[in-house]
């Protein structure tokens, strides 16, 4: 295999609990196969899902985030997910401003009977992301002396 | 040893130094600002100002730096001693004020153990300093023993004496060493007294008043006047060469980590913030007095040295135009009594 | 050259739960030789590091009597004692010190001590009461007040055993109102009262006083009253400190640096600082 | 317009409506103003007012040293006068509580603010008393408003990444940006907090993108544009091109512009069940 060939992405995965994680769980009961370049935290609701997570994604190594939880009006929590759909419309915007390719964050709304659209949502990310290549702006991010490789650990 | 340098050979000098090996550090505008940073070319020295927006401490002691690393393997943990931090560099045109910030800190850096980060840069960095033809209101050097042309802590001083040619006079043996290394680029100094382009800075006050001013107002009511318009952030001490304080964390995945030093500054209420909540300096006016009282009260009685240049930096970059020459001028010629506390407004703020 | 801010290396060789949220370790030096140069005196502080986490700052709770070791004695309060309570035996901790100055146990021979410790201040006392027991025929009465906010909250059960049981040590232990238990046999009040009570005698006598400033400002003029000298009280102080080597320039009250000139100091020279703590 | 506002303010401190007027007062030079705390009537000579005026006062209202001082007036210019909508409708503040005392205001700085060249507040929105001419407030278009805004849009990815890194390199983590913003009010700053420590607190390009990022983020919908933090920023970074960002993402997709609307409801503080599902699979 080649250099090139070898870059697998890694891909971190914000779920909330009650739509999108019961989703992929659906697939997987389902024996539905996925790549396997997500790595997927649980969270109660999209609206708990602080900015910051994703920035400490990135610093931990991330090449690609995926933010995905209930449909708009399908909310465990009535309003969580509206809130959420406020605060990526102007995050989003935030970070391409800085130079940050939009597609390496991306949100979907995938309920828990939707398998196959996780199926497809999360194969769709890897792939965009894959083609992108890995996020070496961030990873590089200097933090002290030139030869401190932390910023591309994963933690 | 004394030289003169023509502007024409600037180039020859830093083309030289780079020849040498030394990294070369010196003002270089940028948009607004104009810093001390790393040059290629004699064409990006930036000569005509009064002062650089950041100070010299910045090489000796860096915004952050790395005091050793570590890696985490289950139980055991192996520590790695960072290298090559002191890089030999000349730092080519800084303020004389600047350069005598460096001497001044070697006291606190070498009190009872020496800090290696901070001298193995001061013994790899050699500083050429160039006198102040001009200055500002905010300039108070002269006030403070310095003057626009100090030789403290420069290693080599240049001096205009005319529009295109620099006296170059050394001051220790590594500004000597560094000539000589460069031998051919300069000239041999000008015969009968040059006329020395130095600019006059206003002397605002009597430095040897205010100490014992300080020695008997450890309460009183203008620490609160003074700092009320304070805004708490930490751009006086960060832009200061001679505030040294700092901060130590940890900044680490889960297996491999840095502990590094960071600027830290005595304006933040979280400074002096014990765990348990307390704090002893909880309110602006406790923070101010501080940093008044370190740098002219207990740094004199520690290390027999006032810890201020009078760059006069810490006033101009002030968001509130608080101005330190002219508390000092406050305290300087106040005459009067120790006035307790008692007006309504002059009240230190109750803590937290 | 030496970097000063490199900590020895050492293992947790054991742990104690003393109270809610506060831990004891025993610490070895992973370095047989660093163990074997090592010398510390009473009184002296040392960081310790949790990797990862950062440096966190509390007294050395063993005495220099005791060799092959040192302890230390934590609340689990902020982010390095946290991180330094998720840690067990065999464990790698940094340690740094040991820094500051002692308590003149010298000086202190031949008289009477009492010392006066409230919640978790006892652990620098710890150091220098057992370095005092352990030179018992040095001293004349040694008397401890103890105080903790309950009965749970009393640090180093055993040895408040221990020293009960010794009949060459007079140990006082106190709980506030409302922290005893039924079947609690001490005192039940606040340490300043109980040292009113206590009364222990003022002639000949060194005190010896650690707690939370609260308690340190109501014991003091107890102590007065019963006629102690302030240059006859001793206290330890403590700041906020970052490198313990008076150079990150946080820890000062007024000219004095705590890492440095402290933290003992005598009631005399506390009374001539700035009020600034 | 000077004599005014020091007869306005002996009024207010002599029949006690307020105890101090946050004001401002000459400064260290010519070219620079100071804020003053006037508690005295016979004091109000020390207030002044020209084009120097960069300061948005009200930012002392989160300082309990000022606060201290009892009942404040406030002089503000039209964008400051913003900022104590926006505190009224956080509930930081009760408008009963302050007395706002208005200047109009043509632009302030030397060379003038950015801010002024689109300004559309010239006569404050919110006052108690107005102080100066009342100037007709313009009207500017969407795209007018956030034309700064353009040539940094226009950059390509990697041209973008490069300017910011470039600019945030700079941060030395002064925290001036954050200290003089009045609408940073938090008692402990996220990057205080440590148990985690989700900034790092180095100033190094990895500490001071999380930083700067998350600064502004946190005043999506909130900035009233004062552009306090960039003049006070020691390392020149135009930090008020994210807040402007924020602000027209915030418009685009709420209709929302901070501080002009008491009875609007704070953007980020509510939702429409019709927001955009644009960046939504």
């Amino acid at each position: 295999m080649t250099e090139e060939n070898k870059f697998e992405p890694r891909i971190v995965a914000f779920l909330c609990n009650w739509c999108t994680y019961a989703g992929a769980d659906l697939a997987g009961t389902g024996r539905k196969e996925y790549q396997a370049n997500v790595r997927v935290i649980k969270l109660p609701c999209t609206g708990g899902i602080d900015p910051l997570f994703l920035i400490k994604a990135f610093e931990r190594g991330a090449d690609g985030i995926l933010v995905s939880g209930c449909h708009p009006g399908d909310c465990h929590y009535n309003s969580g997910n509206y809130h959420a759909r406020r605060r990526w419309n102007v995050y989003k915007p935030l970070l391409e401003f800085c130079g940050i390719n939009p597609d390496r964050i991306q949100f979907s709304w995938i309920s828990a009977a939707e398998g196959a659209k996780w199926v497809e949502t999360i194969n769709g990310v890897v792939d965009t992301v894959r083609a992108l290549g890995p996020f070496e702006n961030y990873q590089k991010l200097n933090t002290i002396g030139s030869d401190t490789s932390v910023s591309s650990e994963t933690g | 040893m004394e030289k003169t340098l023509k502007k024409e050979n600037f180039n020859s000098l830093i083309t030289g130094l780079k020849d040498k090996g030394y990294k070369t550090i010196a003002p270089k505008k940028d948009n607004n600002l104009i810093t001390l940073c790393e040059i290629q070319e004699a064409d990006e020295i930036h000569f005509d100002h009064i002062q650089t927006n950041n100070s010299i401490k910045e090489y000796f002691l860096p915004k952050t730096e790395k005091i050793l690393s570590y890696t985490i393997e289950k139980t055991k943990v192996s520590i790695e001693e960072p290298e090559g931090f002191a890089v030999k560099s000349v730092v080519f045109g800084a303020r004389p004020c600047d350069a005598a910030s460096l001497p001044i800190m070697d006291k606190v850096f070498n009190w009872d153990c020496t800090d290696k980060f901070w001298i193995e840069r001061r013994e790899a960095i050699t500083v050429v300093t160039i006198a102040c033809d001009k200055c500002d209101s905010y300039c108070f050097c002269t006030s403070v023993g310095l003057a626009p042309d100090s030789k403290k802590g420069s290693d080599v001083l240049l001096t205009k004496i005319s529009d295109d040619e620099y006296l170059v006079e050394t001051e220790t043996e590594k500004g000597e060493g560094l000539i000589k290394e460069l031998e051919t680029v300069f000239s041999e100094p000008p015969s009968g007294t040059p006329d020395r382009q130095v600019a006059t800075v206003e002397k605002k006050f009597e430095i040897d008043k205010v100490k014992p001013w300080l020695d008997e107002n450890f309460v009183h009511k203008i620490w609160a006047e003074f700092s009320k318009k304070c805004i708490g952030c930490g751009v006086c001490t960060f832009v200061c060469p001679t505030c040294h304080c700092f901060d130590i964390v940890d900044e680490c995945t889960m297996a491999k980590g840095d502990r590094v030093k960071n600027w830290d500054g005595c304006q933040f209420k979280m400074f002096t913030l014990h765990t348990s909540g307390h704090n002893p300096r909880s309110t602006q006016d406790q923070r101010w007095r501080q940093r008044i009282m370190h740098k002219f009260k207990y740094y004199v009685e520690k290390f027999d040295n006032i810890l201020c240049v009078g760059c006069g930096r810490c006033s101009r970059s002030c968001p509130a135009d608080m101005n330190i020459s002219e508390m000092l001028e406050i305290i300087a010629t106040d005459e009067g009594q120790p006035e307790p506390v008692s007006s309504d407004e002059g009240q230190p703020v109750s803590k937290e | 050259m030496d970097n000063i801010y490199t900590p020895y290396l050492m293992n947790i060789s054991d742990v104690t739960d003393e109270a809610p949220g506060v831990r004891t370790f025993r610490l070895n030096f992973q370095n047989e030789n660093e163990g074997k140069n090592f010398k510390f005196q009473t009184g002296q502080f040392a960081l310790y590091s949790a990797f990862g986490y950062g440096e966190s700052t509390f007294c050395i709770a063993s005495s220099p009597t005791r060799k092959d070791y040192v302890e230390c004695t934590f609340r689990q309060a902020g982010r390095v004692t946290n991180a330094l309570s998720e840690l067990n035996v065999g464990d790698t901790i940094g340690f740094r010190g040991p820094y500051g100055n002692v308590f003149p146990i010298e000086e202190w021979e031949g008289k009477n001590l009492v010392f006066i410790a409230g919640g978790i201040a006892l652990p620098p006392l710890r150091s220098v009461i057992w370095n005092c027991l352990d030179l018992r025929d040095k001293y004349k009465n040694i008397t401890i007040v103890y105080g903790a906010k309950t009965v749970a909250d009393l640090v180093y059960k055993h040895e408040l055993k221990e020293w009960t049981a010794r009949d060459d040590v007079n140990l006082v232990t106190a709980v506030d109102p409302g922290g005893e238990t039924p079947d609690w046999t001490g005192k039940v009040g606040f340490v300043p009262t109980v040292v009113e009570e206590t009364a222990p005698d003022s002639k000949d006598t060194i005190a010896i006083v650690c707690g939370p400033p609260i308690m340190i400002k109501f014991t003091l003029p107890v102590l007065e009253k019963l006629g102690f000298k302030q240059d006859k009280v001793y206290t330890t102080l403590e700041n906020r400190m970052k490198c313990g080597l008076g150079k990150c320039g946080r820890c000062n009250i007024g000219c004095t640096y705590i890492c440095k000139e402290g933290p003992v100091f005598t009631a005399e020279e506390v009374s001539k600082m700035p009020d600034e703590f | 317009m000077i004599e005014a506002l020091r007869k306005k303010a002996e009024e207010l401190l002599k029949n006690k409506t307020v105890d101090v007027v946050y004001g401002y007062g000459e400064g260290s030079v010519p070219e620079r103003t100071r804020p003053v705390f006037i508690t005295k009537p016979e004091d109000v000579n020390k207030l002044t007012w020209n084009k120097y005026c960069v300061y948005n006062l009200t930012t002392y209202l989160k300082k309990q040293e000022a606060r201290k001082l009892g009942k404040p007036a406030i002089v503000v210019k039209g964008c400051d006068a913003k900022t104590i909508t926006v505190l009224i409708k956080e509930s930081q503040l009760k408008r009963e509580d302050i007395y706002i005392i208005g200047v109009t205001c043509t632009g302030i700085g030397d060379p003038p603010a950015t801010k002024c060249e689109a300004c559309d507040v010239n006569t404050p929105l919110i006052y108690d008393e107005l102080i100066g001419e009342k100037i007709e407030n313009k009207e500017f278009s969407f795209d007018e408003r956030y034309a700064e805004l353009d040539e940094y849009e226009k950059l390509s990815e990697k041209e973008k990444w490069e300017f910011w890194q470039k600019q945030f390199e700079k941060c030395i983590k002064c925290y001036a940006c954050s200290s003089i913003c009045p609408l940073c009010f938090c008692d402990r700053c996220i990057v205080d907090k440590n148990q985690p420590q989700w900034i790092d607190p180095s100033a190094h390009p990895r500490g001071n993108l999380s930083w700067n990022v998350t600064r502004a983020y946190h005043l999506a919908g909130r900035c009233i544009n004062c552009e306090e933090c960039q003049r006070v920023c020691p390392a020149d970074i135009p930090l008020n091109l994210l807040n402007k960002k924020l602000a027209k993402e915030t418009e685009k997709n709420f209709k929302y512009r901070s501080g002009y609307n008491a009875d609007d409801e704070l953007a980020m503080a509510t939702y429409k069940e019709d927001d955009s599902e644009e960046i939504f699979k």
